[in-house]
């Protein structure tokens, strides 16, 4: 442990030029060739079959050719520093990205072999199916009970209200969030703090009972102990979903991931067992990233 | 039976459907195992059984009440014996007013000839079966559009998009409606604009510089030239415009700094609603107050330094105007001064600017598209103000740079030749629609420049 | 660093001005303020001012013999005796109790002009109800005449010219010192319509009209304005035609309102075939005056409704409609109801388009429905101000009052509906 | 329909809405609705074409034109019944605390005219260049000219452009014998208004005029009878060539300027809108219309007894106009 | 480095029930004493002296009794997971608090052995010498040159055209971005890029040539590039001015900072030079949060 802080920290006592010049000799953009990833970013019957993916918002080219495979019951995590398309890649995963204007996705992108980008897709279906959990806790200002129950009452989970009644509770079950709320589940879900807040939302996104569910940093507006809470209950969801994580935390990339995928300005540049992505990456550029030289 | 009545049975019949086509959505999913096992919640099959018989039935029903007066009054007048016929339209109506009234047993059927009596029967037969057969013919088509509604209530149909898709097109529908108004609005001054122009040259309408309905009131009265011209009224206009904008635009902005910067929270809640209020009153107070107090008071004071005013004068008019528009700038100033993102008042302040440094070097620049647009509807709502001009400035339309002289805007024009004593078929009244075109026109482009403008400033910011 | 001590001194120096600056401009803020509250003070002064005496009726108790000798009518139950009787006579002769002296014809006809002009009729009215009371003293409170209701209320006002003869003017005051002419909360105002008489002068039908005309207005405008900020923020897609649109809306929102009352008179009337004078055509003219107000201010209201709740709804699957119907609209409610009844307000208080569609009207009757022929409350107030008669002054300021309390009650309206449906997230 | 339908001139408004009033307290019919659309726009309406959307009766004052007749005519308006009511004055008056003013309809003329003969001599027009009273009679206040009056687009301006004005404008004789020649020179002198500041056009709100005058001693104002008549308390009359205007010098036509006021009744209506001619009855009553009726309290000139009692026998007949009259 | 990589990630794999066992066994809470900070929180002849400082957002304390002194020309960070009080914190040094309406400071805070809050102490001239640089880049909507010219301008220091040149010029010089610019000082700065435009922001605040520079998460909202550029010039401005950084990247603290202060749940946990905290943290605390066990 105290090997790689000292790394850092030396660094730190660097004198300034010497660390300027480092970025200045080898512009990270030179380094990454287009279309090429590291590691291990496919893997056989996949979730999602992910080929040859861009996107663009307007001109501008956001995601860069990008080819990934997604296992099943797979946590995998995006990580990289600000800007590089984590969220941006995450999103064409349900086309959450649909309701940009702007923004035009390229490539191949497949869901248990069936194109997420058909014209003739059924958004709706395909969301029902991949739920997404967002950076800031965004609670439906309204019952705790109805923010769970909604998604199962459009769909038409439950034939009576004992069935969403069990919906509820087991979702919020699952959310670890139960004893705490089960006595006001009629109090307004904005009254909450801002990690049941979190908890609520994830439970919400279980309760129509989704085949993989993506994260979106959903831990960077809590505090230490609502992301411990956050990070218990992806673990234990792994079990029976998909999980795509975005963070900007190693370290919590580290704890929950078996996957981590590693983006640099819109290049995916490396894909690894978590394990040997922080213990031996392959790619100067994570490495950099991950010793801490930038992000 | 009455529209009156059919109205709302109508639309129980299409709750009825409703009810029925979510039963029997249910019904349908039981062997499947449950809604979700439907294309579609039982809520949109039944909200499309719904629609599919309330919309034929009602569009029908509309149709049907606006042709059955004219049927039934083509068979009443065709029963009618050759002397009693009436010979033009008018005389149509006034025949059948009568028999209705006779029918309703306002007029005593003694007084009316026999023939119409006669008719006022029929009137009343005919009426009868045509709201029995109107009646049966809605009720049928609302069940069938029920019936198809239940026959279609299957777990491979997706409900949810018709009922989307129509709620779609009502939306759309609605939205056109701005686009209709101004269809109708052209629609409506059109063909009196044109007629004007017939009489008076367009170029004289637009460049002449002598606005005098007097001389050229009705053509036995003065036939009198170049009377037509806008320009007075355009400047007289521009000036009132002028002022009250010159009142209102330091005064409204000013405040709404005042109560967005400096005001603590209780303050602004109160004052900003009082603020509102002026807005508020009816304009005939301001009419009073600007020619019973504002106007003598200028003219006073004009008086006492040497110059020489009018009793009525554009001034006057325009102080007063300025009042009341006072709160659409200062509102909708305070809301956009507000929704000045925190981030760049955070920049000025944490470099050492004080407030008011911040406010007028940073904010206000950021803020100004917002800002014009209140401007913009201020000066709309000053444009488009008739009765202070009429009580405090007057009528006559005097080509003058001099805010102490009575002048006179193109919607007093228009308000005054239109409520007048009116020449149908004179280019005075004409003038009327011609002017409310060209305002129209003028307003148009002034609204294109706007957005224009707004839409460059906005990409400059953020 | 000499540098930055350097510097600091310099803005030291420097802010002594700048707090100068930054006072006087504080002070303009609070000087532009106190001139716009200022405004709205002395106009408000001079409304009540004018317009207090507007809520005083003054009322003449008589106990008037309905003795059928003097009226000419022998059996008050029959209709042709009672067309032909004469109930001005009764009074006279419970008038002359006081002022036996007044026999002449001069005398009497000054003396029957002290009690209001429907009094005939109130007795006539009181007779034809009860046809048994003919015979017996009954103590009836009859409306003074309106010259004696502007002598009693503004003797003291040079403003007003008193239109009694010396010798009324005695009477008058006798009758005051005795109690049979009193003053009282004028209940006429709001319980009749219009009249050419001031004191008879009630605003109820325009209160009605004004309700009713409102009414279309909201049902109308409301529900399509919505729609239609939907359709535009929601669903349109963007391109030339939704900017003509909008380009199209803001126009619509600077046509001067007299422009739409050609509209009105042209389509709902010339086209459509509508009667002239109703509520329904005063409150679709005035619907389409205000749709844009509405429009406008609901996009602002959909607009800041946050991405996130809509992301949040999109992320569990619901449609798009969805989304707008569950989440968007109830958000943004609050936001629509101000706009609406910003442009309701401004509805409320609009004469110029009414002008031309008829609703500048003499309406006796209280209107009872939408196709009856009504006016508003400005256009009401209107009338009075152009009218010679001087009680009409007064009530006109009364009528403006009345549409304030209109205007701060919908204001009052709006802010409690905000406060709660407003929803915090 | 059931109710009578009224429109038509804002200065016979206040007289018709007495009689509906009455009318309508008084007798079983709905009280008529009445519209102040000015002479000409009622008549506008009017002569649009018979049926229920259009109007029953309409008020003027001023007598129908040729053109609008013929106007009726055309839309199928055939026959129509002429009913004169009465008079009104057109005053000139000012503040009580002011001199009460003697003028003649010359003086009235040389002050408000555009152009006006030259004040040197000759046949001769210039541009109106009095600016006091006294510029124009020694005898005359020396006070600048300042006259409120409505604008052109009322009856009443009509009125005393064409009574007051163009009486005071033949009496010069070189304009006189303009008319003989060429009629519309005639009256474009006769009748403009000058426009150079002392003739003030101050809309149709009399009331504001009234109002006004009491504040502001130096004008005067020009306004119908009715409006002197409640507020004699503030104003005066000035008297025109040497006659006050009384009700009785108004109606033995002594008081100069002075006009009648009409009503028009549609006769394809009667019989069929119930109340039009019960209405009309009630007007032409003498309670109503006569030297002592009500509407003289709110100041209708009557017209001469035998007057009234002819046109009362026309009115029960319905009597249409032939066209020849006007 | 593999060390400590080996340890994240051996957490990583262990059960989720010991993880989740650990923080419950443990809450952060119960292990902070008030008031209390480890390492070494006082200087002597500091340029500020902060003492028992505490925070209260309305009934809610964001601030817990916390002294530290900051030292002349020195870099320090302040580190510490999400919402435990940094930006409150730093928002004090120059009252950027005040324009919250509810939040009330309480505790000695100086400058230069000057009262920060005294109500008789002039704001704008304590602003003018305590600069600050924000999370996100907010340039005015102004062009390139009004944007520095600004505070000099407010503020009189140039009486010559040429004399505010020569400010706005030597001020783009330091903040790296003179060569960039030079030749588009009309242009607006709202078309800069991210990294541009923090650094024009950088160079703003220089140029009233304060005493200090606070900086709030400066370089979140930028890519690897512009980060690295942004860094580059700390190092050059800790010449001359003292800096006050936030940051969430430990690594970005470690690089540029002298001293490294860690704040958790507003506490100030533990100060101490920046090679100290990042080798030997004497708070388990802080060697949880840099080991990666939250945040
Ligand atoms: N709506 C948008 N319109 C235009 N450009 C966008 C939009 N959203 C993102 N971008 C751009 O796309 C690129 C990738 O953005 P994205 O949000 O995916 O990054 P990220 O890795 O999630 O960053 P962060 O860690 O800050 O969330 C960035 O350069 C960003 O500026
Ligand atoms: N304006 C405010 N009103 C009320 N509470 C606030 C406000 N600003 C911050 N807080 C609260 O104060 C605490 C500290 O917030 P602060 O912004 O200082 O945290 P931080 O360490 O800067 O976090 P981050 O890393 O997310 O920026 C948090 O609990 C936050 O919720
Ligand atoms: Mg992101
Ligand atoms: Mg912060
Ligand atoms: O309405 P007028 O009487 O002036 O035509």
């Amino acid at each position: 442990m105290n090997t790689l802080n000292s790394t850092i920290t030396s660094e730190a006592n660097l004198p300034e030029e010497t660390r300027a010049q480092k970025y200045d000799d080898k512009p990270a953009e030179t380094v990454i060739e287009e279309g090429r990833t590291v590691g291990k970013p496919l893997a056989s019957d996949p979730k999602f079959k992910l080929r040859n993916v861009e996107v663009f918002y307007g001109e501008a080219r956001a995601i860069k050719n990008i080819s990934l495979d997604i296992g099943r019951n797979e946590v995998i995590a995006f990580i990289g520093p600000s800007g590089c398309g984590k969220s941006t890649f995450l999103r064409c995963l349900n086309r959450m990205n649909d309701s940009i204007d702007i923004c035009r996705v390229k490539g191949s992108l497949q869901l248990d072999d069936q194109d997420i980008y058909d014209p003739k897709r059924d958004v709706v279906e395909l969301r029902a199916r991949v739920g997404m959990v967002f950076q800031k806790p965004n609670p439906f200002p309204k019952s705790i009970y109805d923010n769970v129950a909604y998604g199962p009452r459009i769909h038409g989970l439950a034939n009576r209200k004992s069935d969403l009644d069990d919906i509820v509770e087991s979702s919020l079950r699952k959310a670890g969030l139960w004893d705490e709320v089960k006595d006001r589940l009629d109090a307004s879900a904005t009254g909450m703090s801002g990690g049941q807040q979190q908890r609520l939302c994830i439970a919400r996104a279980i309760a129509v009972s989704p085949e993989v569910v993506l994260m979106d940093e959903p831990c960077s507006a809590l505090d230490p102990i609502a992301t411990a809470k956050v990070e218990e209950l992806i673990a234990e969801l792994s079990a029976s979903y998909t999980i795509v994580i975005v963070t900007h935390s190693m370290q919590q990339a580290a704890r929950v991931s078996n996957r981590t995928a590693y983006f640099h300005l819109g290049h995916l540049v490396e894909v690894n067992d978590t394990t040997k992505v922080f213990t031996s990456p392959e790619h100067e550029l994570t490495e950099s990233y991950i010793t801490g030289r930038f992000g | 039976m009455q529209t009156a009545n059919l109205l709302p049975l109508v639309l129980v019949l299409a709750v009825v459907a409703y009810g029925l086509a979510y039963m029997r959505s249910r019904a349908v999913a039981e062997p499947l195992g449950g809604i979700r096992n439907l294309k579609s919640l039982p809520f949109y099959y039944a909200a499309r059984a719904a629609l599919w018989s309330a919309i034929p039935a009602l569009i029908v029903l509309a149709l049907w009440a606006s042709f059955e007066g004219k049927v039934i009054q083509n068979v009443v007048m065709g029963s009618l014996p050759a002397d009693l016929a009436p010979q033009s339209e008018g005389q149509a109506s006034l025949t059948l007013s009568q028999i209705s009234n006779v029918a309703a047993g306002k007029l005593d059927p003694a007084l009316v000839p026999e023939g119409i009596a006669g008719a006022a029967g029929l009137l009343d037969s005919l009426r009868a079966q045509s709201s029995q057969f109107k009646a049966i013919l809605v009720l049928l088509i609302t069940v069938l559009g029920a019936a198809f509604a239940w026959t279609r209530v299957m777990p491979h149909i997706n409900a949810r998009e018709n009922v989307e898709r129509t709620l779609r097109g009502i939306f759309f529908f609605c939205a056109a409606v701005a686009i209709l108004t101004t269809i109708g609005i052209v629609f409506s001054v059109i063909f009196e604009t044109v007629r004007f122009f017939g009489k008076v040259p367009i170029s004289e309408f637009l460049f002449g510089t002598s606005w005098s309905p007097q001389t050229a009131l009705r053509a036995d009265q003065v036939g009198s030239d170049g009377a037509f011209g806008v320009i007075p009224l355009f400047t007289g206009t521009l000036m009132i415009s002028a002022i009250a904008l010159l009142v209102a635009v330091p005064i409204g902005l000013l405040s709404a700094v005042y109560l967005s910067e400096y005001a603590t929270r209780p303050v602004r809640a109160v004052v900003k609603p009082l603020l509102e209020m002026l807005a508020g009153v009816p304009t005939v107070v301001y009419g009073f107050f600007a020619a019973l107090t504002v106007a003598p008071f200028i003219r006073d004071v004009a008086e006492l330094i040497g110059l020489e005013a009018s009793s009525q004068s554009a001034l006057a008019a325009g102080l007063v105007m300025g009042i009341m528009i006072i709160p659409f700038v200062s509102s909708l100033s305070d809301d956009v001064i507000n929704a000045v993102p925190r981030a760049l008042r955070d920049g000025s302040l944490a470099l050492g600017a004080t407030q008011s440094e911040t406010m007028k070097n940073v904010i206000f620049p950021a803020a100004l598209p917002g800002i014009m647009g209140g401007i913009l509807l201020a000066a709309s709502r000053a444009i488009g103000e008739t009765m202070i001009v009429v009580m405090a400035a007057g009528l006559a339309a005097n080509l003058t740079g001099n805010p102490l002289d009575s002048v006179t805007t193109v919607t007093v024009q228009i308000v005054t030749l239109l409520t007048g004593d009116q020449e149908f078929d004179s280019a005075k009244t004409l003038a009327a629609f011609a002017l409310g075109m060209l305002l129209f026109i003028v307003t148009l482009i002034l609204n294109v420049f706007a957005l224009k403008i707004v839409r460059k400033y906005r990409e400059q910011y953020d | 660093m000499t540098d930055q001590r350097s510097q600091a001194e310099i803005v030291r120096q420097s802010l002594k001005r700048r707090y100068r600056k930054e006072r006087r401009f504080r002070f303009y803020g609070i000087a532009a303020i106190g001139v716009a509250l200022l405004s709205l003070v002395i106009l408000f002064t001079d409304i009540i001012g004018k317009g207090y005496t507007g809520f005083i009726k003054t009322t003449i108790t008589l106990d008037v013999v309905l003795d059928g000798e003097v009226m000419y009518l022998q059996d008050a139950a029959d209709p042709e005796q009672l067309d032909m009787a004469d109930f001005q006579a009764p009074i006279i002769r419970a008038l002359q109790q006081y002022f036996p002296e007044a026999q002449d014809r001069r005398d009497v006809r000054e003396l029957s002009r002290l009690a209001g002009s429907y009094a005939s009729n109130q007795v006539r009215d009181l007779l034809k109800a009860q046809p048994e009371l003919l015979g017996t003293t009954q103590t009836l409170e009859f409306l003074a005449h309106d010259s004696v209701s502007v002598y009693v209320k503004h003797a003291d006002n040079p403003s007003y010219s008193i239109r009694l003869s010396e010798q009324q003017q005695r009477w008058v005051d006798q009758l005051v010192a005795d109690g049979v002419i009193d003053t009282a909360f004028n209940d006429v105002l709001f319980s009749r319509g219009d009249s050419r008489e001031p004191s008879n002068a009630g605003i109820l039908g325009a209160i009605v009209g004004s309700l009713l005309t409102m009414v279309v207005t909201l049902v109308i405008a409301f529900p399509v304005g919505v729609a239609a900020a939907i359709y535009l923020e929601e669903f349109a897609p963007q391109n030339r035609i939704t900017d003509f649109i909008e380009v199209n809306i803001n126009n619509l929102a600077a046509v001067p309102s007299i422009i739409f009352g050609l509209l009105g008179l042209a389509v709902f009337i010339g086209l459509f075939g509508m009667p002239r004078s109703v509520p329904v055509v005063g409150g679709l003219v005035l619907a389409l005056m205000t749709l844009p107000t509405i429009i406008i201010s609901s996009r602002a209201a959909i607009k800041s409704v946050p991405p996130s709740i809509r992301e949040a709804a999109e992320g569990i699957g619901a449609s798009k409609m969805q989304v707008v119907l569950h989440h968007v609209l109830p958000l943004a409610m609050p936001g629509m109801l101000t706009g609406s009844i910003i442009g309701m307000a401004q509805a409320l208080g609009e004469t110029a388009p009414l002008l031309l569609i008829g609703m500048v009207a003499f309406i006796v009757e209280v209107p009872d429905g939408f196709f009856s022929s009504a006016t508003v409350l400005p256009v009401q107030i209107y009338l009075w101000a152009g009218s010679a008669e001087q009680g009409f002054v007064e009530l006109a300021s009364a009528g403006i009052m009345v549409l304030l309390t209109f205007l701060i009650s919908m204001n009052a309206l709006a802010i409690w509906l905000r406060k709660r449906l407003e929803r915090r997230w | 329909r059931d109710t009578v339908n009224i429109v038509g001139s804002s200065t016979v408004y206040p007289f018709a809405t007495v009689v509906a009033e009455r009318f309508g307290r008084n007798t079983d019919f709905p009280t008529p609705k009445l519209e102040s659309t000015g002479s000409g726009g009622g008549l506008k309406l009017f002569c649009a074409g018979i049926g229920t959307q259009h109007p029953d009766i309409t008020n003027a004052s001023r007598r129908m034109k040729k053109s609008e007749f013929e106007l009726c005519q055309s839309n199928g308006v055939k026959e129509i019944t002429e009913v004169k009511i009465g008079s009104d004055g057109i005053v000139i008056a000012n503040s009580k605390k002011a001199e009460k003013m003697d003028l003649t309809l010359e003086q009235i003329f040389l002050a408000l005219a555009k152009e006006v003969p030259d004040p040197k001599g000759g046949d001769k027009l210039v541009a109106n260049p009095y600016k006091n009273w006294s510029d124009i009679d020694a005898g005359l206040p020396n006070k600048p000219i300042s006259v409120m009056g409505p604008p052109p687009t009322s009856g009443t301006r009509d009125a005393f452009v064409e009574i007051a004005m163009e009486g005071g404008c033949k009496k010069y004789d070189f304009i006189a014998k303009i008319k003989g020649e060429d009629k519309s020179k005639y009256k474009s002198i006769c009748h403009s208004m000058r426009e150079d500041g002392p003739f003030i056009e101050a809309g149709e709100n009399d009331n504001l005029i009234v109002q006004r005058l009491a504040q502001d001693t130096d004008t005067l104002g020009i306004f119908g009878y009715s409006f002197l008549m409640e507020n004699e308390g503030q104003i005066q009359a000035s008297t025109v060539n040497g006659v006050e205007p009384t009700p009785d010098t108004i109606a033995a036509e002594e008081y100069p300027v002075a006009r009648s006021l009409f009503f028009y009744v549609k006769k394809a209506h009667v019989g069929v809108v119930p109340g039009i001619q019960e209405y009309v009855q009630e007007f032409t009553t003498e309670g109503a219309w006569g030297d002592n009726g009500y509407l003289v309290d709110v100041g209708l000139i009557p017209n001469p007894r035998d007057v009234r009692m002819q046109t009362a026998k026309n009115v029960k007949e319905l009597k249409a106009m032939t066209g020849q009259e006007l």
